[in-house]
């Protein structure tokens, strides 16, 4: 079943919850709508469910304009981030719900919607456990009982509101590689919410960057990360440092310092890059330079926290664990891989601000404190 | 909710007419069982006029009554009050053996006919017991006199405050408290400073309800009053004594003061919890 | 607080640092036990008096039975009315704004505060043949006050904020969520009210029923006042014990009023237990 | 010095001895000097009594029966065993009888006891477990049976038997009767104390109501009577029995006629009061052997009354 | 402040929360408390707050046994997981309540609590909001203001329960380098609990791994990470595939097929290796062989899922983002760096029970499913 939304808004209120929104879904796709929180992610779910209806524009199941249709007749399973089980049924009258509440006409016999049930119970793994209230279910278990339920409607599009945020980091993991397979199995069109990226890179065929309501940018999880459209793309999927520069006789500059990075362009622009892609520089050649203000192991490497150029940038790049920068006082080093957004000079002090305040803001270049007593010393 | 573009039926409602439907039935029944009495009342109260609404108040043995109800309501109230605060801590903050068993007695005042509940007090310290005569030995006199009514009184309103702050302790769990000591807090300070506000909605609406019904207590009060007028005749029961003398416009009045009393402290709840619940 | 090391013997309360637990349960229990133990036992002494052969002659005497029944019965059809009732306005207070809504909802309480003696002349005279809705009602051939359903009457105005109170909080807390789930996997809105939603305020609608019950059960100001009082036909137990004491006859009012005190101890127990078996099972309270 | 008695009454007595107590307290001072306060207690006969029996401090009851008051005797003590003969006529200052309220114009042409059974006739009384007018109200009743039906013992149960099952509403007071017929309009007729039928055509609706007087009818002697035990401890012996013997006074059996109790000497009434009550022939409680046999006989647990409402079924 | 923990056990009823956990914290060190659900953190964290007592053992505070010492008197910060704000009172309220509740011959002046909270909120970055109520506070700056509570009290020791556990990933990670920044300035000693294991790794001195009431290993993040203890640290600190295998001839042999690792042990043992540690083969030299059955884009890898050897074995391995393997069928790899853990015939088959039960149980090499079809072929 394709998906079509079509120049979809929604106030609530005074709140533009989504701004003009348009999106292809294919059918049989696995499609994550990544995003901070109140980016609206939910609330385009929800449109595509029925539970809400737009403000403006359309959503089509198919060719169908689905404006019309109650949520009843849609036959979308939906997945809710607290699972939303029935806590008085067990986890088989949970999952035959759907079946059992069938107009008697097209209701199938009880023995049936029993064995379909199990069916359904066995696959997501949960046989034995049939007669227990979700109560008595861990937080794993109780999000299989969901999906089973979901599914046991034979929904056309299967929508998932951050199937896992309320578990363990453990469990997530595991339920994710079992999402895929499932969705793999069904063939279902699927659509799920998450603000976890590693999730939505890791499971999904393409990824939806949502922000303040809009697409920041569709694409499939290769592309959002290494072909990020938009600075808000790079910093939100992957890790990313940025430096404020400027362009122009070929080259990047920081701070009147070249890099040692060419670009063609001309004027103020942001430079992006990924603390693992970088390549240390001992030969002297143009470069960057940080003062490393600290240093802790993340699994396979090193992550450093440096100071960079003459207005202290933060920057956090990776080094091998083994290697003796762990030891230094500076680095020297150049992206291997990097993106340049422009700017020019108006925008460039709102931009960093916005950049700020989409995180929580942590001590990084302001006033006091011992550890911003470093003066970061340039090559 | 309120300003939902609604193209479809949304799901999770029902539909105007349902919802016109519910209304109305909620209505009519509260019309019937709580407004039309309450009409009654008040109408019955003024028939004769203000003046002779103010006159029924004024009645010296009225004023009697009125000062009796107040003063029954300031002991028993207080001391369910603290009883109610008490129990909740002990029941909400520890895990012993039993509770159910306590939570189900602390239950049982509900349940018992107000009859008996004088009755009980009858039994006790009436003379044909042991313990009224030896207690009118040393001058102490329970019933058909202030403490026995207050007694009454109290048994009959006992379980309103626990029942109010029970679940809502429960519910909060200990955490906060907990948080309190380590931060050096004694369990006195932690009580004050940390559990009071975060109960005190509960608290408050329970000891509203506590003070309502220890003022409107009827059977129970009535089996151990004695009707003394103008001594120990509390407001329920001059309101009966005036009904009984035909006196209809003064029993209500006397009543709509209790109404009032309680209109207003209810009413005054919800405007303050409103303006102060985050 | 001795924060002596515990083995993992019997002890009677887990150990834990929230001070107070001595003071407050000492308390509660000294309390209970002089406010409502002690009194209500002498009750079950006095009754034992009688002796258990004159106990049980009391207590299976048919005009006793008879007032239990009456007491009972209508007890349990007002609860009845008033779960079906206090249901539709605890909805309607809940799920549905509407002018002056804050204070209905404050009204609900109103029959916790009016005497039961006012509360039951109020009603006489609204339900009377010549009142305000008797009348009315009159014209269609249906008599209230003054018959058995006159009690019923009384007992829907004193048992209805039990209801309300009690269903209230539980059908804010549900999850609209809940409601949506139902509705994606194709059940109509009234499948879901009477499949998700009503199972799930099951417990709480029979606590409120059992509370609005118990105090119908034993309720007697209100009643007298707007019931025929007819032996066999519209006596109330607790009108029963009344008579008794009439007669001055202690034991005989004893026992009426320890039959009723049992009933509704073991009702009032078994909806507590009922409450936490499925607070276990469901994980609510 | 100053005194405070506590009169323990039955409810019909009120508008009674608010005059009484007044005109006590002014006589009393102007005699001795002394302050009196006096307290007023009312309700249901057997409730007061009952009371008064679990400690009420009364200095003296004035109750609806003797019945009552030997019970108190019986049970406490307090009251020397012979009360009845300390004071005049039995102890009973004013008396009363039981008549018919019926409304305005008669409708069901309601005139002695007979009709009372008559189809469609209801009869409002109230029950006379809880009520002390509603056994002489019962006793009455009876009283005519047996003249009627020639003491033919199960004829005069029958009768009575069918009179209560024409009894809509046993209300527990005799004051909840007359409302329940006044004020609600239910019932043809009201089986009342004079005095109670007498005040309600006063105060509660002139020219809506009409007293029928029965062929028959019982000869109510409300009681009074020194609650011994508790005025020798008060030290109020002296005024107490001051206050009841005020009630045979002249100005006590004035004031009684005025409230409609036939006085115990009704030339010391005003003629005026006296020629409001009606000739009729009375019965006395001591035909039915007097109350202390009357009491178990009709009105104990499983006595006649329980037995006319043993169900049929 | 030193802290001991000696032979410590806490039973709740019949469960063995704790089971004779002995401990020793030194002054300064940051101490994570790393484990699975229910492992016993929570509890061994209360009872070295005083929240708990144990059922047998001690536990010191420098050279003094603590038992008989009362929770006020400990002077240990607690930061709940929840936070347990104090609702009705300021920012600022909540800070100074530490000090305004001591007795009054040693409560500081109300002047000087002020100014003392001011610093703290200061420095928890949230100067501005100390008139707010905490339900006017977004997750992140609740979680600060709990810090600066606990720490109003100048505590000796600070403990943590899952200090991030309720907050947002992205927030979750600026959180971290803050509170190490924080420990670092105060030097406090610090223990917090976490089951997330990047978290432990990224900010602790010291990790104490947990498992059932137990713990399993103590220390640094490159020990625990790089030299785990035992199965179960290896399988719960970053990501482990495993083997079983036996030993012999000085190799590891998987299925009786050798896999070019050298070993001078004989008998039967679990293969630990982490899936990026592994170097591809192909020149034909003895080593693993697995069928390629799904791939995922890892940040700066590609995640390939692997069936092993005859048992079917289902192993996780990364390969460069670039390479071809993604587009083949089968991969020939060994392990560069790699773990033994010996183990019996008997327990073998419980050992990798309880592996499987220790996460959620998701289809891998169970029954049906068109996945789980394919026959691994072996060189
Ligand atoms: N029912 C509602 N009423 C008013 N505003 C709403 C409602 N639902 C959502 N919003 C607002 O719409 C915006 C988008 O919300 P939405 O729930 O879709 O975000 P989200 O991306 O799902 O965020 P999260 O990750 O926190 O779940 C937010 O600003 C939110 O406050
Ligand atoms: N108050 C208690 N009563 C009974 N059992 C308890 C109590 N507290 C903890 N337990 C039990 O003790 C064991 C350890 O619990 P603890 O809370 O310490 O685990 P944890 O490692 O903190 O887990 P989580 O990560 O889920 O918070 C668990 O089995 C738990 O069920
Ligand atoms: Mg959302
Ligand atoms: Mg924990
Ligand atoms: O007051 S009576 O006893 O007659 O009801």
């Amino acid at each position: 079943m394709d998906l079509g939304i079509q120049n979809v808004s929604k106030a609530f209120g005074a709140t533009a919850a989504l701004r003009d929104i348009s999106l292809a879904i294919h059918a049989g796709e696995l499609i994550a709508l990544l995003g901070p929180s109140g980016s609206g992610k939910t609330t385009l779910l929800r449109l595509i469910a029925g539970l809400e209806s737009p403000t403006a524009g359309q959503v089509f199941f198919g060719d169908e304009e689905a404006s019309g249709k109650p949520i009843q007749q849609r036959q979308v399973g939906f997945v809710f981030q607290h699972y939303a089980l029935f806590r008085h049924m067990t986890v088989l009258e949970n999952v035959s719900f759907g079946l059992s509440v069938r107009p008697r006409e097209s209701r199938p016999p009880k023995r049936e919607i029993e064995m379909r049930a199990m069916d359904l119970i066995n696959m997501v793994q949960l046989t034995g456990l049939e007669r227990r209230y979700p109560a008595q279910l861990s937080g794993g278990q109780r999000q299989r009982v969901a999906l089973a339920r979901a599914m046991a409607i034979e929904p056309k599009v299967l929508l998932l509101d951050e199937p896992f945020g309320a578990l363990d980091a453990q469990v997530r993991k595991d339920l994710r590689h079992w999402l895929r397979e499932i969705h793999d199995r069904t063939g279902h069109t699927t659509v799920f919410v998450t603000h976890d990226q590693e999730e939505a890179l890791e499971l999904a065929d393409r990824v939806v960057v949502m922000n303040e309501g809009q697409i920041e940018q569709v694409g499939s999880p290769d592309e959002v990360y290494d072909h990020p459209a938009a600075p808000f793309v790079h910093r939100f999927i992957g890790e990313a440092s940025e430096l404020p520069v400027h362009l122009g006789q070929g080259q990047i500059w920081l701070g009147g310092q070249p890099t040692g990075l060419a670009s063609d362009q001309i004027g103020l622009a942001l430079l992006f890059f990924r603390p693992h892609q970088i390549e240390l520089v001992d030969d002297g050649s143009p470069c960057l330079v940080g003062k490393i203000i600290a240093s802790r192991r993340m699994a396979g490497t090193r992550r450093l926290d440096l100071l960079v150029g003459s207005g202290g940038h933060h920057v956090e790049v990776d080094v091998p664990i083994d290697h003796p920068a762990g030891q230094q006082d500076m680095l020297t080093f150049r992206p291997k891989v990097w993106t340049l957004f422009p700017e020019n000079e108006d925008e460039a002090g709102v931009r960093r601000k916005e950049a700020r305040e989409a995180r929580v803001v942590y001590p990084r270049n302001r006033s006091a404190g011992p550890l911003r007593q470093y003066e970061p010393s340039c090559s | 909710m309120a300003d939902q573009t609604i193209s479809i039926q949304s799901a999770t409602a029902e539909t105007p007419l349902v919802r016109l439907v519910l209304m109305a039935i909620a209505f009519l029944f509260l019309a019937l069982f709580l407004f039309l009495p309450l009409v009654v009342v008040v109408s019955e109260a003024f028939r004769n006029g203000v003046g002779a609404w103010f006159q029924a108040i004024l009645d010296p043995d009225a004023l009697a009554s009125i000062r009796l109800t107040l003063l029954v309501a300031a002991i028993s109230v207080p001391l369910n009050m603290v009883f109610g605060v008490a129990a909740a801590w002990a029941i909400a903050k520890f895990e012993f053996r039993g509770k159910a068993f306590l939570i189900t007695l602390i239950d049982l005042p509900f349940s018992v006919s107000p009859v008996i509940s004088g009755l009980v007090y009858v039994l006790l310290f009436g003379s044909g017991s042991v313990l009224g005569p030896w207690l009118k030995g040393w001058g102490i006199e329970i019933l058909f006199a202030v403490p026995g009514i207050t007694l009454a009184t109290i048994f009959v309103t006992f379980p309103f405050v626990a029942r109010e702050l029970i679940p809502l302790m429960q519910d909060q769990g200990s955490a906060d408290e907990e948080a309190a000591l380590s931060l050096g807090a004694s369990g006195w300070q932690t009580f004050l400073h940390v559990t009071l506000p975060n109960i005190r909605w509960g608290l408050l609406y329970g000891v509203l309800l506590c003070n309502a019904r220890a003022m409107g207590e009827f059977g129970a009060v009535s089996v151990v009053s004695g009707h003394i007028r103008g001594l120990t005749d509390t407001m329920p029961l001059h309101i009966e004594i005036l009904y009984n003398e035909y006196n209809f416009a003064a029993a209500f009045a006397v009543a709509s003061l209790l109404v009032g009393l309680a209109l207003v402290t209810l009413v005054l709840k919800t405007a303050i919890e409103r303006r102060y619940a985050d | 607080m001795t924060a002596t090391v515990q083995s993992s013997r019997w002890h009677f309360r887990e150990p834990g640092v929230i001070p107070g637990f001595r003071l407050t349960f000492g308390f509660a229990v000294c309390y209970l036990s002089l406010v409502i133990l002690i009194p209500l036992s002498g009750l079950v002494w006095h009754s034992s008096n009688l002796g258990w052969d004159a106990f049980w002659a009391l207590a299976s005497d048919p005009r006793t039975i008879a007032a239990l029944k009456i007491s009972f019965g209508s007890a349990v059809l007002a609860a009845l009315i008033n779960t079906v009732f206090g249901l539709v306005v605890a909805w309607v207070l809940v799920r549905y704004r509407f002018p002056g809504r804050r204070i209905v909802d404050a009204v609900v309480d109103l029959p916790f505060a009016l005497p039961t003696a006012v509360a039951g002349i109020a009603l006489a005279t609204l339900y009377a043949p010549n009142g305000m809705i008797g009348a009315w009602l009159a014209d269609f051939g249906f008599k209230v006050a003054f018959t058995p359903a006159g009690i019923v009457v009384a007992l829907v105005f004193i048992g209805l904020p039990f209801i309300v109170r009690t269903v209230q909080p539980v059908l804010e807390e549900v999850d609209r969520e809940i409601e949506e789930a139902a509705a994606t996997l194709g059940a109509s809105r009234l499948d879901i009210v009477r499949r998700v939603l009503l199972p799930g305020l099951l417990p709480a609608i029979l606590t409120g029923f059992a509370m609005a019950m118990a105090r119908g059960i034993g309720e007697y100001g209100s009643v007298i006042f707007i019931a025929g009082n007819i032996p066999y036909v519209s006596e109330i137990a607790p009108l029963l014990i009344v008579i008794r004491l009439e007669e001055f006859n202690y034991a005989a009012a004893t026992a009426v009023g320890v039959v009723m005190l049992s009933i509704s101890f073991l009702m009032l127990l078994i909806i507590n237990l009922i409450q936490a078996w499925s607070r276990g099972r469901f994980g609510h309270g | 010095a100053d005194f405070t008695l506590l009169n323990v009454s039955y409810d019909p007595t009120r508008e009674l001895y608010k005059e009484y107590n007044q005109l006590f307290i002014d006589s009393w001072n102007a005699k001795t000097g002394d302050k009196v306060t006096i307290r007023m207690s009312h309700g249901g006969s057997g409730k007061q009594a009952r009371s008064v029996i679990d400690g009420l401090e009364a200095d003296v009851v004035t109750l609806a029966l003797e019945a009552d008051i030997n019970a108190i005797a019986e049970k406490t003590g307090k009251i020397s065993a012979a009360w009845r003969e300390r004071l005049p006529n039995n102890s009973a200052p004013y008396t009363s009888t039981i008549v018919f309220l019926v409304r305005k114009g008669n409708p069901k042409g309601i005139s002695d006891w007979a009709d009372l059974v008559r189809d469609g006739v209801e009869v409002i009384t109230p029950n006379p477990k809880t009520s002390g007018g509603a056994r002489w109200n019962f006793l009455a009743a009876w009283a005519w049976a047996q003249k009627a039906y020639k003491g033919d013992e199960p004829s005069v149960r029958q009768y009575v038997s069918d009179l209560f099952r024409h009894v809509p509403i046993l209300d527990t007071g005799a004051r909840g009767a007359t409302t329940t017929f006044v004020r609600r309009a239910i019932g043809d007729v009201l089986l009342a104390w004079e005095n109670e039928a007498f005040l309600a055509l006063d105060e509660l609706g002139e020219g809506a109501f009409e007293i029928v007087v029965p062929s028959v009818s019982i000869k109510a002697e409300p009681p009074v009577a020194l609650v011994d035990g508790n005025v020798e401890h008060k030290g109020t012996t002296e005024i107490a029995t001051a206050y009841l013997e005020g009630l045979y006074s002249e100005d006590g059996q004035r004031l009684a006629a005025r409230h409609y109790y036939r006085p115990y000497q009704p030339e010391l009434a005003d003629p005026q009061d006296m020629t409001r009550f009606p000739d009729l022939k009375l019965v006395t409680v001591d035909d039915f052997g007097g109350w202390k046999k009357a009491q178990p006989t009709f009105f104990a647990d499983g006595g006649i009354f329980d037995q006319i409402y043993k169900p049929e079924r």
